[in-house]
């Protein structure tokens, strides 16, 4: 977090730079199925974020020393595009892309009936089209769509959302403003249904009180876009079933 | 078994190209249909998503100041760059740049490049200590056949709706790009045996060479690659040629469209 | 194989863990003796060796003069990475960074970046022109277990009793590093169904997801994880965090006590 | 292409700054069987350029994957040697190379019997040791010798060949000078007998019937190589065969 | 080698910078069994080097293709951790670790019993924590006590020694300074049983007279580090049997 | 396979040397037929193709200007690198550089460096601002035994014969690089137990260790180097060193034939 002091980043009303209030989301749109050549896929677009998501498989894990005997692994790449950021990326995997594949692979094994599919592997493409602070949730989000187009079983969804700290006050779903000036960011991988917890990362600074008020606004925020992750998968549904 | 399904698939094609037929029912010259928006990514200066049948492309510029070459101290820079992600198809994995990867981003750079569709000399802020770099990279979401076209056609869109941001470069105020020229890519690829356009995944699998023809103002040629196994004649190349003329108008009419 | 042995460890884990015991006859808050020794490396201006239980770890920090980010011109750099040699385990492989180092590396560098323990202003030497680089590696020896927290000590024990050889670098004479907070990380793992502290290597091989907490001062959070296939309900996540604050508070007097 | 307008390439006799007409060659020698742990081997020296190509196989192919049933694959590195050009060459395989060693691996892939050996592979290595425009046309010219050195059955061989145009004029074969200066190039790999055409690409500037004298050209010059070629060959059976 | 006129190496008295005389060794210290992970390891400290060794194996070699149907290979990697010299070394193995490797794995090749475990490998690590001159010497002393310490059958230990050349004299075992700016360095891996050379490398400037006393020295100081190697060897052994 | 044949090889080998003789007929100390040209590669500031028997390597020399070390600021550079090319050999695989390549390099690059063949000093342009860099790439176009003197006699017979570009630095008239002494490499191996010079490449493929021994001027050491598996006694290293003095000189003598 780049700290406190730089940036006036709460207007004198109360409400944020971009007129939202403390526990209030960007907008968050979700499409499933939108890529023809994947078993499953999902585009998200948070705020100014867009990721897209496909899914393959699960299919027969190579090369062997990935597989497992007792269940599926998840095999997965979370990548900016070159153009997603103010400055251009150079393409291939840097070292916060490979963080962020790990435990977002981890996260997912952890809602994925993997045990179903011994020796395989699901594979899970994660591209970042546009970057405007939050991916990783928006990743989470839209891999979880993906793999529920692609009919593969979970025990819940995983919602990706973020809270953190500006100028000493807790907010909801930082920005990119936010992100770079602020104080802190918690952001989470929520199962909406049971509220556990399958991705968590945070830096910058918190007490427990903090850090508590932020676990309450990613709670409320998940079960939002739950909705929203839902609605896609029915629209989906009927599109594919006839539907409008 | 790969080898045995494209073998079934040859045959198909074969059958179907006797009977002056295609395997989704289209005319040897008929295009599937193409989508073109631009500027559609936030933080890209350019932008533009192909929808080109079930092939999905994004192009995104990006523009960067530098030192100019030693020996060309009053231009800037041009970079075209391809990935096939993994995303794009089972078949992609990750890992370094694939042969498929490069020989797209440089076809599709040869076409843009050698049409001169950008002055370099324009690029220039400071002779021999500050130029523009202009950075054009081409992601495949989805590969469903002809990520070529697509490719050469997101990418020129995108060009020619850039903004050089030359307030954040500290340079005066922001500009759209000059592009004088709109190279357009047709790619003819051999099915069953003679050549159709915009082949679909299937066609491609069970097809064999491909021809790609980048052709801008006055149908001047500025960019030709032949790929894979497979040869042709000169009358063929003639034929397809003349095709190419008529296809590569119709797709710059299209780019053109888009402009301000 | 690995897998069979996994599964019957699992199910012993599960065993003790109902009876509230330990593999190895430990507490569940219950830490493996630590032995830390700092000034340990002859070239390096900073160095730690922490023993904790069979796990060895080192940390070493260099510093270099460099430019400063143009955006941030009175700031030096702090880097921090760490490498899980195959000398550590049977299990690590030569080649590149495995995204294990890279996780391990990663969650040390936010503990220590984001507690703000070192003024990035204070790392100035000409403003815009010459910034001190720090840069701290982790050289994992062996690993049995917890080199999470390990590393984190090592870390932030060789920072704290690093010498910027500033006459070295012909900017004055040396003086001790200005470390301002003492961030420590806990980390608990799941094993047999509850969480536990420093778990050993057979409770790594048969447990499941770990959650690290890195606190400093005040017991302000500074940086959490969470790694492996698992959850935890917000319940859960509050009891970890109480016992934390225990013991990173222990963690930091040790550190504290090595400081001159 | 550089462009034109920067130098003079065209003398005021209508003549070439090295003397050539405009559909004149630079002298092209070649050699079969110039190294002796190869199946096939060749040396080309076109012009200032020089490469060497070595044979080595039908062998089986592994990695596995890169294995086809019904055919085999040519394995083919195109390579500048770091001393080659004139600024030098950092040693490993890049973006332009590796380019040019796919489409000449298809290229030959065209003409040699491929059918014959399933699940083989052909390794074919080309390494430029001197450049002045024009590689990867010699480097064909003299892949091709080596294959009919190594005894690997082909339908004909292919000849590289460019032609390009400089100051708005049509000419064969550029040198250095044209390539940077002049204002297109038309690289070909021709099957001498039937005028097919296996390998193409292009850049710059060329109208439909600037293009057809470039074909026109490159058809004819391809015979002449042709000739050199069969020399080569000829020369190596002879010598193999206890001749001169 | 820096070269000779540079620095003042030899003080009036005759000694050198740190005192010691033309044939005295630095001190060496070692210990045996440092790391409970390995099947054998060893630390050794050798003036301000400090090397650690980890031996795993014998194990079956994979990928298949490093396996030697009569005998094992040593996979050896002699790596310098980045705080190990004055400035900061980047990560990853560069062209001088894997010359080092190379060399180091070829001379344990040369006294292991191989040939009784064919298809093996055995996996040795040399880490360098603290670098002064001689590290690769520091490592193979530290690999052979790590090799014994692990129970692989060795026809005899091998030790590390080096001699060289500074201001036109002859002297043991160089430090720093006198590696930077002296005029040669002759680095050797000898069995001190039999005097056999395992190990050779050299460089800089020698008459045949100065290697002679070079190789005289070596041998010298070979068999006084053996000495260290075979207590802690010895105390290792007691220790695991029950001794102090 | 590989193994069976060569302990056959290994027998036949060790036969022939109880009978002092070679798999070809060579004596101990006899050298397969060498020719050395010069001057050979066009792109080159100086070259060198050298045939060994059935070995063929080329070098190759050019130079940059560069900025000098800090803290060598009158002190150009030297760098020697060499490629196993796949085209030398079955054997040789495409990738990054394997082990056998680099150690081929830094031995032949020893050789020239530590000779002091080359005055750093005399490649100085502007103190402190620019030197000349000399790069010498050594290139094994066929690989049939003994790439270690055939690459060493190529790298310093390139040297000795290369001409500074200075009028393309814009640095004065073209000159001949000054190079004052002759380094040369003889190599042995350890054939049916004993020590041949020049194996060719049975005589590797069923030898054991190999020792290359680099002399210049007055029969000088200025590199060894001992690879693969096998040791040797004193008594034998002093045997072939003399034997190399020799060698040494008579290639040495070759080198200097080229010379203008």
């Amino acid at each position: 977090m780049g700290g406190y002091g730089d940036v006036q980043l709460l207007r004198d009303d109360g409400l944020r730079l971009d007129g939202r209030k403390l526990d209030e989301m960007r907008e968050v749109q979700i499409e499933a199925g939108v890529l023809p050549a994947a078993d499953g896929s999902a585009w998200v677009k948070h705020g100014l974020n867009v990721a897209v998501c496909a899914v393959y498989g699960p299919m027969e894990a190579h090369p062997r020393k990935i597989q497992r005997q007792d269940r599926a692994v998840i095999d997965l790449r979370y990548n900016m595009a070159p153009f997603s950021t103010s400055d251009r990326i150079r393409p291939g995997f840097n070292r916060r892309s490979r963080e962020i594949s790990k435990v977002t692979a981890e996260a997912l094994e952890s809602v994925v009936l993997v045990e179903r599919y011994p020796r395989s592997k699901i594979r899970v493409e994660i591209e970042i089209l546009s970057a405007e602070a939050g991916t990783r949730c928006v990743g989470i989000t839209a891999a979880s769509v993906a793999l529920a187009d692609a009919g593969i079983p979970m025990r819940d969804m995983i919602v990706g959302v973020a809270s953190g700290k500006v100028e000493d006050t807790v907010v909801l779903d930082l920005d990119k403003a936010e992100d770079n000036y602020g104080q802190a960011d918690l952001p989470m991988g929520i199962l909406p249904t049971t509220e556990e917890i399958a991705f968590l990362q945070m830096d910058g600074d918190l007490s427990v009180e903090e850090f508590n008020l932020c676990m309450e606004y990613n709670m409320k925020a998940a079960k939002e876009i739950h909705e929203i992750q839902m609605d896609a998968l029915r629209r989906r549904y009927e599109s594919k079933n006839g539907g409008a | 078994m790969v080898e045995i399904v494209s073998n079934l698939l040859r045959q198909e094609l074969a059958n179907l190209a006797a009977a002056d037929k295609r395997i989704d029912g289209r005319g040897r010259w008929e295009s599937r249909d193409i989508l073109l928006e631009t500027d559609c990514l936030y933080n890209a200066e350019g932008s533009a998503k192909v929808t080109w049948g079930d092939t999905i492309v994004y192009a995104g510029v990006k523009f960067e100041v530098r030192a100019p070459w030693p020996d060309r101290p009053t231009q800037g820079s041009l970079m075209c760059g391809a990935e096939l992600r993994p995303v794009a198809a089972l078949k992609y994995e990750a890992g370094p740049p694939s042969p498929e990867s490069i020989e797209l981003g440089r076809v599709v750079d040869r076409g843009i490049r050698e049409s001169g569709c950008i002055d370099m000399d324009s690029l220039c802020i400071i002779p021999g200590e500050k130029v523009l770099g202009v950075m054009i990279d081409i992601h495949v979401l989805s590969d469903q056949g002809n990520v070529f076209d697509a490719s050469a056609l997101a990418a020129i869109a995108a060009l020619k709706t850039a903004i050089v941001p030359a307030e954040r470069f500290d340079i005066g105020e922001d500009y759209p790009l000059q592009v004088q020229k709109t190279p357009t890519m047709c790619t003819f690829t051999r099915v069953g045996g003679r050549y159709v356009i915009d082949a679909n995944v299937e066609e491609e699998t069970g097809g064999e060479e491909r021809v790609h023809i980048t052709l801008a103002e006055e149908g001047h040629l500025h960019s030709l690659q032949k790929g894979l196994k497979g040869t042709l004649t000169p009358a063929e190349f003639a034929e397809i040629l003349e095709v190419a003329q008529n296809r590569c108008a119709e797709l710059a009419e299209l780019v053109k469209s888009k402009e301000a």
